[in-house]
């Protein structure tokens, strides 16, 4: 902040030392050695002076500067490691099964397996729709007035939050998926198309229209 | 559009529609580099050196006007939306000049000035704000965070991560596959013609009187156009269906009269 | 959170609650709510109390507790960011149409894509608004309780954290832009009659017809 930092002989003073160190070891994401923070501290200052001050400071707190081999670090004080257990996720991108699968219960539910299967061409596997129910993101839903009555599967209140939507209306219809452009090939046929129905008869009983 | 923008050249002795014309042409260098019309009329104003508030819409939209027709003569390829942005100056540009039609319904040609005065003033704040925005400290270049997020115990959970947008675009890679088309949401809308038989088929035995084909929709139908549609049509091809079986009688008194049905008996038939 | 007073246990003093919200934000990279930090803090703690001991702590250090929304976050004190090089992410230079955009959602959220082609004066680009959902700058809101319910856009936390803001309502110059009345939807006079014309007309001096 003083005009020191501007010179090439004049060191900062200590205090303002200790706060470089201080933000240097934070943002570092490996420990550092006394010489790796000259380097990057300006001319003349003196690192081992501003460690010993910071780690002064940090005597008693939550996080502490510990020493790691010749290098440096700032970590939490080992008392408070019962803290950390939830640090140690290890997040996942969802695979593309269960993307698709959690997308169809979304947009179509209440929603049966067969139906799953049906728009994803493929079956879909058991693991796919546990490891779902799993993260507390599709549950079961009503039974089909159908033969069999199959199970069928819509969103849980976990979905939204985690998506932050407020209802299941919220997610964006076709033409708005397009409008974003996140659809540009080939359009979709009309979403009523007629001649369509005969070959569903095949595939599905109608179920009786559900109450919204 | 109106002709006294066309008119150039015969004005080319009035310095105001010559600087006018240097104007244009210094624009049309880089009309690539224009984000729309109202980008072009915001540079235009600055020409005013004036308050937006206090802008004078007919000198802007003259001079908008010259730009366009710059690029008409230089044979430029404008996009669409500059055409129609010229034609409705032109249009603004003839109303200010004239008095005011008490009989006019509508917004006045001030109101509409003032809003188009509005739009630029709200076009560049939008502009400053997101100079200042981009002027504000940004993480990983002037502030930054934990470097090393620490991991302490050797339990490590997996967390599954999807954002919405990754559901939307498998949604949207579902919905666009060519060779299948997923049938649960177009049914929703359809009546099929097996659905209409299979109504109509019990309820004919007790269909004495001549009764209007719409009180056979079934019921919930008739409120959404699409679905009424549906089930009209799926429902009239049913009555023809039947009444080829000797089911029931059609009636219509005249062209796109209301369609009426009875059922015959057994006897009668 | 609130049944506190009904534990059996006590919760730790204040001065130890400081401690492990020091400890759990140090240790996080990204931004913890206090409903996070209530998840992992023994029952009964104070969250905000300890957070606003240890903002204060931190004050003039060279690193700083920092609100982010309805999270808080330890950051690197800006005026360090010299000594930071090596820290620095090279980041995509976001374009014209990127950054307008990326202003107008924050300042006038939610707003619908209608309306910020409105404001531009042209479409949204595709990739625009993707762009800007990929750096989980702005995301979708709730739909407009308009015909049509059209979605709007919002920026979310990673913005305010990106920026350095505490809440979209430390926005660079928003109070100026509210008096000025730019950021209120005003439609255009073919839609509706102008509400805001008298206010503006105080402003805006029609200019006389000039000659011809």
């Amino acid at each position: 902040m003083d005009d020191a930092r501007d010179s090439l002989f004049e060191a900062p003073p200590l205090s303002e030392q200790e706060r470089m160190v201080e933000a240097v070891l934070f943002a570092s994401a490996k420990p550092l050695t006394v010489a790796d923070l000259h380097a990057r501290l300006p001319h003349g200052c003196d690192a081992p002076a501003a460690l010993e001050l910071l780690a002064k400071r940090y005597e008693g707190r939550g996080v502490r500067v510990v020493r790691v081999g010749d290098a440096w670090a700032i970590r939490t004080a080992p008392d408070l490691s019962f803290l950390m257990t939830r640090e140690t996720v290890e997040t996942r991108k969802l695979s593309r099964a269960a993307t698709e699968t959690l997308a169809i219960v979304a947009y179509h539910q209440p929603v049966t397996r067969a139906e799953i299967e049906e728009i994803r061409g493929v079956s879909v596997s058991k693991g796919t729709v546990e490891q779902l129910m799993e993260l507390d993101w599709i549950k079961l839903g009503r039974r089909r007035d159908t033969p069999g009555r199959p199970v069928t599967f819509v969103v849980t209140r976990g979905f939204l939050d985690h998506f932050g939507l407020s209802s299941p209306r919220d997610l964006p219809g076709l033409r708005e998926l397009r409008a974003a452009g996140l659809l540009d090939s080939t359009p979709p046929p009309e979403a009523t198309a007629p001649r369509e129905s005969g070959a569903q008869n095949e595939l599905f009983v109608p179920s009786p229209p559900e109450e919204e | 559009m109106a002709e006294d923008f066309m008119e150039g050249p015969a004005r080319d002795s009035d310095p105001q529609a010559v600087a006018e014309r240097l104007a244009a042409e210094a624009l049309i260098v880089d009309v690539e580099g224009f984000e729309g019309p109202l980008d072009v009329l915001l540079t235009l104003s600055r020409t005013q050196k004036v308050d937006l508030r206090a802008i004078s819409v007919l000198k802007l939209a003259r001079q908008y006007l010259a730009f366009v027709e710059r690029a008409r003569e230089l044979r430029l390829e404008l996009a669409a939306d500059y055409l129609v942005m010229a034609a409705w100056l032109a249009f603004l540009k003839s109303r200010l000049l004239l008095p005011p039609d008490p009989e006019e319904e509508g917004p006045s040609a001030e109101d509409l000035a003032v809003h188009l005065a509005f739009q630029l003033e709200r076009l560049e704040a939008m502009r400053n704000a997101a100079a200042q925005l981009m002027a504000l400290d940004h993480l990983g270049r002037d502030v930054f965070a934990r470097g090393e997020p620490q991991n302490v115990s050797r339990a490590r959970k997996v967390e599954w991560k999807a954002t919405i947008l990754d559901l939307m675009k498998s949604y949207s890679r579902l919905r666009t596959r060519d060779d299948f088309r997923p049938f649960v949401m177009d049914r929703e809308g359809v009546w099929t013609m097996e659905e209409a038989l299979e109504r109509l088929r019990p309820l004919m035995g007790h269909v004495g009187d001549w009764t209007d084909l719409m009180a056979f929709l079934p019921e919930g139908w008739d409120v959404d156009p699409a679905r009424r549609r549906s089930a009209t049509a799926s429902t009239f091809a049913a009555t023809l269906e039947l009444a080829k079986n000797g089911r029931l009688d059609l009636q219509q008194d005249k062209t796109f009269g209301p369609i009426r049905i009875r059922g015959r008996s057994a006897g009668s038939a």
